[in-house]
């Protein structure tokens, strides 16, 4: 598929446009609003799918192809927060707090991005791997190393202990990594009955869930001037960054292209959620305006809108030299 | 039943704070405690709830003294970073051996 | 289709008949009960899957076709606040400020009653026109009529321009021209995979909200004691006279049988949400009790039990008349 | 089917995987959540599409067939009670006021154990009863024979007038028989379009809906020390009994193995939603702890792990005797 | 507009209670109430409708005479066997015969 | 840290002046506010927004002079038309200078 195409495919997909009509809504001060509620069930549903399906295919896995994309992403988990915090410290001259924060945060998943590239490999018939939702809950450590780097740095940052704890059972790791196994148990019969909810009705939930997410990004956006022309900066070039090394280090480790493309997104992602909530219980000195901002008004849009037709003709192009074509 | 005097202390936090905050509560000795979802603007710009949208609000009764240990408690853990405020006023309430 | 046999089509549905039980449930004092989260969610989900699906069609509309059937609705939006107000005034004496309340209500249209009439076309198979959603959208305006008259008439209403605000970035007008917008961009091919939600669900959930709305106009039914015979009146007649205006002005200005069904169902209904809220802010002076009893206890059911029979009736004879049998 | 099959059958369903799986979420201390409105339109949507699913297919049943399943129903909403009450007094040593309470919980239904019942016949496609969600709503009326023998020992037992009334018109009760007048109403025909919401999205529902019961339970399952060992025998041996009762008597009264066993679940079942809200309003005196746990923490997990089996296994065994062979 | 004084009434109690509360609180003639969700935890254990979560907060805003009696009416109805609280403040309010 | 007597004042309004009553407060120069959701029943008989449910309730720390300009506003503004209510209570909070 050629770049302009992709591009095209991505931003007229009904997730992007309903992303967008959320960014209108805000701005023009509509009252559309998704309840917390439908909004929390959504996300809940959405990695909980994920993470079943994965598992219904789980069987044809075999250690073999497994072990290396595990360990590629649990390199990432300590190398994205740690060069992250190195520029934001360096080029950025934050102070120590700020510059943990933001790499707990660079350093993590962003599970929207995470589903929303899923969804896209699935509407362009691209298959990937079924253990993707196991690199995706690996990728929550970068949390923890960030958080051990402000540790490190400044004597003291919180319990670090209650963060493991919080991080390993933490809602996202729970749904993916239990969806994964209760998938793989049922496999492909059990799962037929239950299919009209966790497949049929996916890209539909993500649509809207998507639409929320437009309106948080929008709400948050309204802080940009607070956090500087450095902090866009970071939140446009960290995640093309980030991307770039994952789909490299996926590929060379074997990874399908959907796979690679998908670990690249992971890479890429910023956290929005489980980051900010560990940060601002470890961390209460680094600024809030700053990380949120950041992750949620920032890269979360760029990632959807700009980086996925880039990184996926990046992963294409990796592919086409690697394996000598598509 | 004769009312006795009793303190009702209120702190209102962003909500990463809840667990922590109720966690010293219970250190302190106070024999229950409210809690409700609260919205709220105040000196503090963005924080990391916020785009969640609550802050909490915690209710407790408790004798003089416990409040004083709340409100110091309070200022000194928690003013520096987090977006929190706590105030006290003196009320009556019936069943005075709960709150002890 | 006799007359006989679409009352029974009507009351029959699951539609109907969960807005029946919900009235039962309220007057039993039942604690069946659909959380507000999910009610508001419903809602957003209703309006938005029928912007969406009009999008998809909307590529095969032409200009020549669509402009006439907006002329006559914004002539509805204006023309319809300004009868009622005077029905209002003149055979009800009420005051200034409640006549202009309730002809803000009627003048504007009710999203449950619409989107229940999509519903009726869908399950009689009769197609409509794909850029309804624009008519429904159109027709919030004359919730600022009302108001108009009210400024007007009483020398203040408060601000206005706040009140064109609302209206125009409301949330029904944003989720049924976004979502409009959204299917005409992704059409038939994007529409696909998020159909599924947005097709196959939208009787189900429908029939669901309906239930939540059947306890809702039966715990406001019970103020009706409090607005008196002349409002009862209104809120049965009223619905009758404006709902042939709107078949009949539809019809003429070249609509298909479904679309001016539609477009009658949205001129008889009168808003039970948007309304309200504006004309609280802005005109305090009236009294609740009257005009959302009127349009949410008495309006209402009717129109969706007793109204759209005669609607689809009278549009059926009409058509006949016009176009030389249906 | 042979009985380690059936075990293998129900404890590899994504139902009692993700009922496990919210149980070890709690356990690990999780924030897995599924919010509360989510939670009851899941409850209100599983009550409801039984009975409607059941009203589709009513209209085949004649009243022979129906009168006596419903007579032995009758007769075990007051013997369950009355036993259980018995059992609890002399075995137990419980005062009168919880021996009361626990009656009341234990005569009457665990609205999730029913429904997962009948999933669990659909899923072995073993047909059942329409009349079904009849029989559970007459199994409610237990509730009410608890609190009369509270009355009756204790003197004074709040009103028992309301009680009755909140019970004829409780949510599940409405509910079930409300959904199949309606289905009963709108036949195969009208039941096509919201097929996909009542059907098709029942299984996953339910599936989401018991990841969330596992997290309750399990939450009551730390009370598990204040309850005694006399209750956790009575929670999970009263149920095999109360189950093999209910399973001998429907197939005695004609019905189909299906039938008979989800009319022995009914029976094996302790209600957690309906019985304590109506025991802590008219039985105060009774401990909760005792009573909730009981029910949700101990008997709730028993039937839907271990006593499916059991009562599957009788069920087949007792047909095979009666009927000469499944 | 003049402030007068008037008793602020808060109940706090599990939410079984709150539809009898509020008869018994028109009883008394209370001229309004205000209810809100909250959650809490004091000296009981688990509550019938703990797992749901929440108890009911009722305030109320009277006359002194009125407080008393509601005081009187909580405690003798229902201290014995609910989870529930009361307590009264003095406030100021406007529109004094709204509250008589 | 010593704290200072400041005025809680409680506004309790129908959800449809919500954003009009923050407006006004700020321009009064409150530092900060507290909302929730309530549900409530006083003179007035069915609102507009009360088929959906529920008030507001707003409270604000601020100095007396404030509360007197709040309780002003309000009373001029809106007891005319709406339902709402307003009280005010002494309390002591830390911080005196965050609520100037
Ligand atoms: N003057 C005030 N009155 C009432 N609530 C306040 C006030 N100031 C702050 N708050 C509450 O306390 C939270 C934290 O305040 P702050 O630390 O000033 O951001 C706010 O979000 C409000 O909910
Ligand atoms: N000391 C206290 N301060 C504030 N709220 C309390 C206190 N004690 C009890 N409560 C509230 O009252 C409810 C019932 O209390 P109890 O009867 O002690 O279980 C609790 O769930 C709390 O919401
Ligand atoms: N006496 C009262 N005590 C507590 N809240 C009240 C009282 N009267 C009114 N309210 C609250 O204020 C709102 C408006 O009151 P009203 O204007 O009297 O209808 C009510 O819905 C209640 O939430
Ligand atoms: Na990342
Ligand atoms: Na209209
Ligand atoms: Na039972």
């Amino acid at each position: 598929m050629e770049t302009l195409e992709i591009i095209r495919v991505n931003l007229l997909s009904p997730l992007v446009l309903a992303f967008v009509l959320g960014i209108i809504a805000t701005l023009v001060k509509s009252d559309v609003e998704i309840p917390e509620p439908i909004y929390k069930f959504l996300s809940l549903y959405l990695l909980f799918s994920i993470g079943i399906r994965g598992g219904v295919e789980l069987a044809t896995v075999s250690f073999a192809e497994f072990w290396l994309p595990a360990v590629v992403t649990m390199f990432m988990a300590v190398a994205i927060p740690t060069w992250s915090y190195l520029i934001v410290r360096s080029v950025g001259r934050m102070d120590v707090a700020n510059a943990a924060a933001i790499a707990a945060h660079y350093g993590s998943v962003s599970s929207v991005t995470f589903v929303a590239a899923i969804s896209l490999m699935e509407s362009l018939n691209q298959p990937f791997e079924a253990y993707i939702p196991t690199l995706a809950a690996l990728a929550e450590w970068g949390i923890i190393v960030g958080l051990f780097i402000a540790r490190w740095r400044m004597g003291t940052a919180g319990s670090i202990g209650d963060v493991v704890r919080d991080t390993l059972a933490g809602r996202s790791v729970i749904l993916l990594m239990g969806g994964l196994v209760l998938g793989l148990i049922i496999g492909e019969d059990g799962y037929a009955p239950i299919a009209p909810v966790f497949t049929d009705l996916f890209r539909g939930f993500l649509t809207i869930f998507l639409l929320e997410m437009g309106m948080v990004a929008a709400r948050q956006l309204r802080e940009f001037a607070k956090v500087g022309p450095f902090m866009v900066g970071f939140g446009t070039v960290m995640p093309v960054i980030n991307g770039i090394v994952g789909i490299t280090l996926g590929t060379f480790a074997g990874m399908s292209l959907g796979g690679a493309f998908i670990l690249g997104c992971i890479a890429a992602s910023a956290s929005y959620i489980d980051a900010p909530a560990a940060v601002r219980a470890t961390i209460p000195q680094a600024n809030p305006s700053i990380y949120l901002t950041a992750s949620l008004g920032i890269t979360l849009p760029f990632n959807l809108i700009v980086g996925f037709p880039i990184y996926f003709a990046y992963t294409s192009w990796l592919h086409g030299l690697v394996n000598g074509g598509m | 039943m004769q009312p006795v005097p009793l303190t009702l202390v209120t702190i209102i936090a962003e909500h990463v704070l809840k667990e922590k905050l109720l966690f010293e509560l219970r250190q302190i000795g106070v024999s229950g405690y409210t809690t409700s979802e609260v919205e709220g603007r105040g000196s503090r710009g963005v924080r990391a709830s916020e785009w969640q949208g609550s802050n909490v609000k915690i209710e407790t009764l408790v004798s003089v003294e416990k409040s004083e240990r709340i409100l110091e408690m309070v200022s000194r853990e928690y003013f520096a970073h987090y977006a929190v405020i706590v105030y006290r006023v003196p009320v009556e309430a019936l069943r005075a051996e709960k709150f002890a």
